[in-house]
């Protein structure tokens, strides 16, 4: 029933760097590492977020301010009502001796798995790449497990691209899962190299999506049309395979993909 | 893609559908890979999102949002646009052979007629004419569909532009007699006639920030809830005329299927369904009507279309 | 009887209700112990079915049935005629303080005007006009409620003979614009407006006799699945209007009568709303109400009435 | 949900005499005896029915032809599909040592009592009483029990009331409980002898009926104003102790009670 629109109170926020922020919230849903809910913020749009943490009905989800509706929510403070739908889509199942890849605020969703491998006491290494200290959230608890950074200007952790990191870690270690969130152009050169070495990968994809119910189409991947608020965001690489559109610029809320012109 | 049951194939126009089952327009209907996916899970036709002349982005969020025994939505007729659409089909048509409808909408009825004139390059199977959104009140003021005349009006005018493509009015139940609407767009040279679209509108209000949920404050409800209602709307359509109807409205199991084709409809659409069973909602009906027929003794569903009349 | 809670009383027209829930008119509204029963149960107000000049025995069964998510109704206008309906209004008088309303109908302007004078001997709380009800068709042609000139001069008419009895009109959502209808309902005198009817009518065909269910072929949809249709008629209503609304249609929770309150209604209809939840709806969305209002720190439901339009 | 219209075929009758059958039905619902079914004939009406029996799936109703849907029911034959919504109401309380008072069609609801108090090896006699030899049915059934019958024309068991008989069995045995159906006038004669000597009973009443589940209000009892399809059909003296109207002609259906004039 948590598919419909429930709102609830503000019960924490966390300033990780201005623009990045986490929200808590007590709800009533359980979910997996891997889904995300739709986030209302009443009288101005309603948004996808991934969880990045959910225990004893605490949800947490993080944003980075990109646009008008992640600005918006910045300025949201204790107290105020948001709405939430969800939990969607299909997440992460849970494999031990996994690597962990995200890029930027797509470690938001690992974050969540991290905890929950923990939990169930899995092997696990954790890489974050970011652009700039700023940008990296979670450091210091990430910390406590096996955990690199890197940073495109050097600023936190080792400078450089995290799959520079990830292409030095799959040298010396073998891996029997790949779990990654982050920008298109990352998660390419992720699953290059997890093919590369035939290590089964769960990519957390986004595209625009509007119901996160399965019905509007917005979301659908050209290829083979699955939609990803359903049939993903996590995708495994058979899903990857039927999918055409991989690094293609995404459809907009009209339904149009960009064009080269 | 599962095996066809022969039995379950109706004549559509001159078309053979291996199934009643239509994909309703608005639903998972953007993109040609999406349309696909449907057409494979089981559907005997498929009907696009509707499109107008320019892309649309629609309203912002949230726009489609499940209540207790149905959906509401108001997404603001978000579409490419007419020049993306017929690549879309174009691609759809390359990759997949089972029929297409492709719908349109305008704001007046000669753009009805330009969209129309437009989408008719990429030979869709039938066009159908979404003269009944109900959720565009503030830009296009209350949907022609409630106006026996501008339907009427809509019907001629495409007609005269698309030539030999078939053509579907899709009505609304929110008028004075869908029967009479029905019988006038059947008069203009309808070929099909699908019924109904979303009805109300209604809204849902939230209680915490006491405000309406949908960013359009209400929008069209679809879903289990308003099926009676379709079936009602099938019953009077089909008293009226005798072009085939595509009976839409709240349809998520074989049994309503079954009262949509009973009450008169050849084909029978299917949108928020997929919501509530999923994609294989094509492939348990089509098994369902299949087994209906068979416990009957029934070789189609040409001998109890209708019958619901008698 | 429970005891009354204060804060959730209202100030409707000059009554004080306890509460503001109101029975809806055609459920257990036939005979005066039936009304104190409901009033009993904790309802503000209890309203009658509607009455006529005549009695009448309405339809053959089924007349009544619960579909999946609603309830469809073709009862015909059954009722004891407007003497017997006095007489039981006085017996409920004798025994009850919790007001009463009045619901008639006629069949002609005229009629119920003379349907009014004669209930006003009564002296009932409200007369209700029920200018919606949809089941009566072959009889009385399409329903007043769906002409908006039809259904202004059925208000002028009554509020003309029934003096200073106030006066709700009962509007459909099966018209071109609710909120106009109102308007012109207040325009000509209403004190109130009751809102909505039924909506549809639906219908249901059951497979195996391949026979519409309901004696008279298709019914008013009632119930769950109408709410979001009722909370947008109410919303609209309130737009137009400053006399106070009967939000009826779907409610079965305190969440939904709030909902409805938030849109402008200042009492909350329950009818259909008795089969899902028994007669301990009236206690369960009473409590639920007050519940509400603690917990928001409000003192009573004036505080947010109709503040879903800011 | 057998709450909502579903049609069966008829898949037994048995003519008891002429007017007088029973008609058997394969269903999915369960029900106590005094519940009651309404029954539909597609295309003619829908009227109230005592379930007479309910084992294995195995619905059966026994109907006395009174008038134009009991006259039109009587053409039913096998095969043929008819609406039952149900069960409605309330039924029996099962009691050990109690006396069963029927009188003529009324004894349908007391056989499916009958019959599961004999299941639950309670004890009971059962008594009883119709116009003539072919009103009286399931007495062959009935012999196993303690049965005594009476006609008002003496063609079959006692001849007289079973009012009569029940004063006589009375006066040498006592009762926990009397359960009885039947002609208003001999319910409250069933009435008057219980609580003279104080044994608690248990009615089924009938009143015209429309809905079955409790909204139309036309079986609403005047006095307390209890739902006979809902509270009903089955009452004990507490509930028929509001009721005023006992005795009174029924309401019909424009909801007047004839009165004299
Ligand atoms: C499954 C999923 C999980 C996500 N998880 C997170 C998260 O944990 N934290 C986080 O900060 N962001 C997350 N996002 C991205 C987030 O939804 C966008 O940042 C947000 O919608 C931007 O809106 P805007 O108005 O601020 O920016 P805009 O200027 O409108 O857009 C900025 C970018 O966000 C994209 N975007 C805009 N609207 C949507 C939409 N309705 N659906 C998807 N993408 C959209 C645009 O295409 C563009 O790339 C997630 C997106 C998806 C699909
Ligand atoms: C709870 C209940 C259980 C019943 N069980 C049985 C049973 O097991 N077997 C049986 O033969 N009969 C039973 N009846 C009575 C049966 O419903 C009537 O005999 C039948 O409705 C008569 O319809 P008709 O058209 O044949 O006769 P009519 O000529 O219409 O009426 C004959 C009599 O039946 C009454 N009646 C008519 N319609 C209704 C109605 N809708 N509801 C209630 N009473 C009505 C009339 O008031 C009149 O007294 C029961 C009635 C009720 C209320
Ligand atoms: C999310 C959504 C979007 C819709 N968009 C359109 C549309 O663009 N054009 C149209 O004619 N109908 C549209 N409809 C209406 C459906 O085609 C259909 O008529 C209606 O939903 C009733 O059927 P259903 O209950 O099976 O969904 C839409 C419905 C939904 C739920
Ligand atoms: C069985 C039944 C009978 C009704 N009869 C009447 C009637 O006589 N007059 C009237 O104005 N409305 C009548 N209505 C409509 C209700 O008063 C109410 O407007 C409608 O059912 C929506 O509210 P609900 O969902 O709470 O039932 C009837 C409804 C039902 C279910
Ligand atoms: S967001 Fe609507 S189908 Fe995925
Ligand atoms: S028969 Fe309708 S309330 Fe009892």
């Amino acid at each position: 029933m948590s598919e419909k629109m429930s709102t609830y109170p503000i019960r924490r926020v966390i300033e990780h760097s201005p623009g990045l922020k986490s929200f808590y919230f007590y709800q009533d849903f359980d979910a997996v590492p891997g889904q995300f809910i739709e986030l209302w913020i009443p009288g101005v749009d309603e948004k996808p977020f991934s969880i990045s943490d959910l225990s004893d009905g605490l949800l947490e989800i993080s944003v980075k301010a990109v646009g008008p509706f992640t600005e918006r929510i910045m300025s949201c403070d204790l107290g105020d009502y948001l709405g939430v739908r969800g939990p969607f889509g299909r997440g992460f199942k849970i494999v031990d001796n996994a690597l962990l890849v995200g890029g930027g605020i797509g470690a938001a969703p690992l974050r969540f798995l991290a905890r929950v491998l923990a939990r169930e006491e899995k092997e696990f290494v954790f890489l974050v790449g970011a652009k700039s200290k700023e940008d990296v959230i979670f450091s210091r608890e990430l910390s406590k497990y096996r955990f690199y950074c890197t940073t495109e200007d050097g600023s936190f952790g080792r400078p450089g691209l995290v799959t520079e990191e990830m292409e030095r870690i799959m040298a010396k270690d073998s891996f029997a899962c790949i779990y990654a969130s982050g920008p298109e152009a990352m998660l390419i050169r992720v699953m290059e190299m997890a093919e590369a070495r035939s290590v089964p990968f769960q990519i957390s994809f986004e595209r625009y999506m509007k119901c996160g119910i399965g019905l509007c189409g917005q979301c659908c991947m050209d290829g083979s049309g699955i939609r990803l608020c359903v049939d993903g965001p996590v995708l495994t690489q058979d899903a990857v395979r039927g999918i055409t559109e991989i690094g293609l610029p995404h459809r907009d809320a009209t339904g149009c993909r960009p064009r080269p012109t | 893609m599962t095996e066809r049951q022969t039995d379950i194939e109706i004549e559509f126009l001159h078309m053979r559908l291996c199934s009643p089952l239509v994909l309703a327009s608005g639903v998972l209907g953007l993109s040609s890979s999406s349309l696909k996916r449907v057409a494979d899970a089981g559907a005997g036709a498929v009907t696009t999102k509707s499109c107008g002349l320019e892309p649309r982005a629609g309203y912002v969020g949230p726009s489609i949002i499940p209540v207790s025994h149905g959906m509401l939505n108001a997404v603001g007729l978000s579409n490419p646009g007419v020049k993306e659409m017929v690549r879309e089909v174009a691609d759809y048509r390359a990759r997949c052979r089972t029929p297409i409808f492709v719908s349109i909408f305008g704001g007046t009825v000669e753009e009805f007629g330009d969209v129309a004139e437009a989408v008719a390059q990429a030979e869709p199977d039938l066009i159908e004419l979404n003269v009944s959104c109900p959720n565009v009140y503030s830009e296009f003021g209350s949907p022609f569909g409630a106006d026996i005349d501008a339907t009427a009006a809509i019907t001629r005018r495409v007609k005269q532009r698309v030539g030999a493509i078939p053509i579907s009015v899709k009505l609304t139940a929110n008028c004075l007699s869908i029967g009479q609407t029905a019988k006038v767009c059947e008069q203009e040279g309808a070929d099909a006639l699908t019924a109904i679209n979303t009805i109300g509108p209604g809204m849902l209000i939230d209680l915490n920030v006491r405000k309406p949920v949908l960013s359009n404050l209400c929008g069209g409800l679809s879903g289990p809830a308003i099926l009676p209602v379709a079936v009602r709307a099938v019953w009077e359509i089909s008293r009226e005329v005798s072009i085939p109807i595509i009976g839409t409205g709240g349809v998520t199991t074989a049994e309503d299927a079954l009262q949509m084709i009973l009450a008169g409809a050849t084909a029978v659409g299917i949108g928020s369904g997929i919501y509530y069973q999923g994609l294989e909602i094509f492939d348990k009906v089509n098994e369902g009507v299949q087994r209906f027929l068979q416990e009957k003794g029934l070789g189609s569903l040409d001998e109890i279309r209708g019958t619901a009349h008698e």
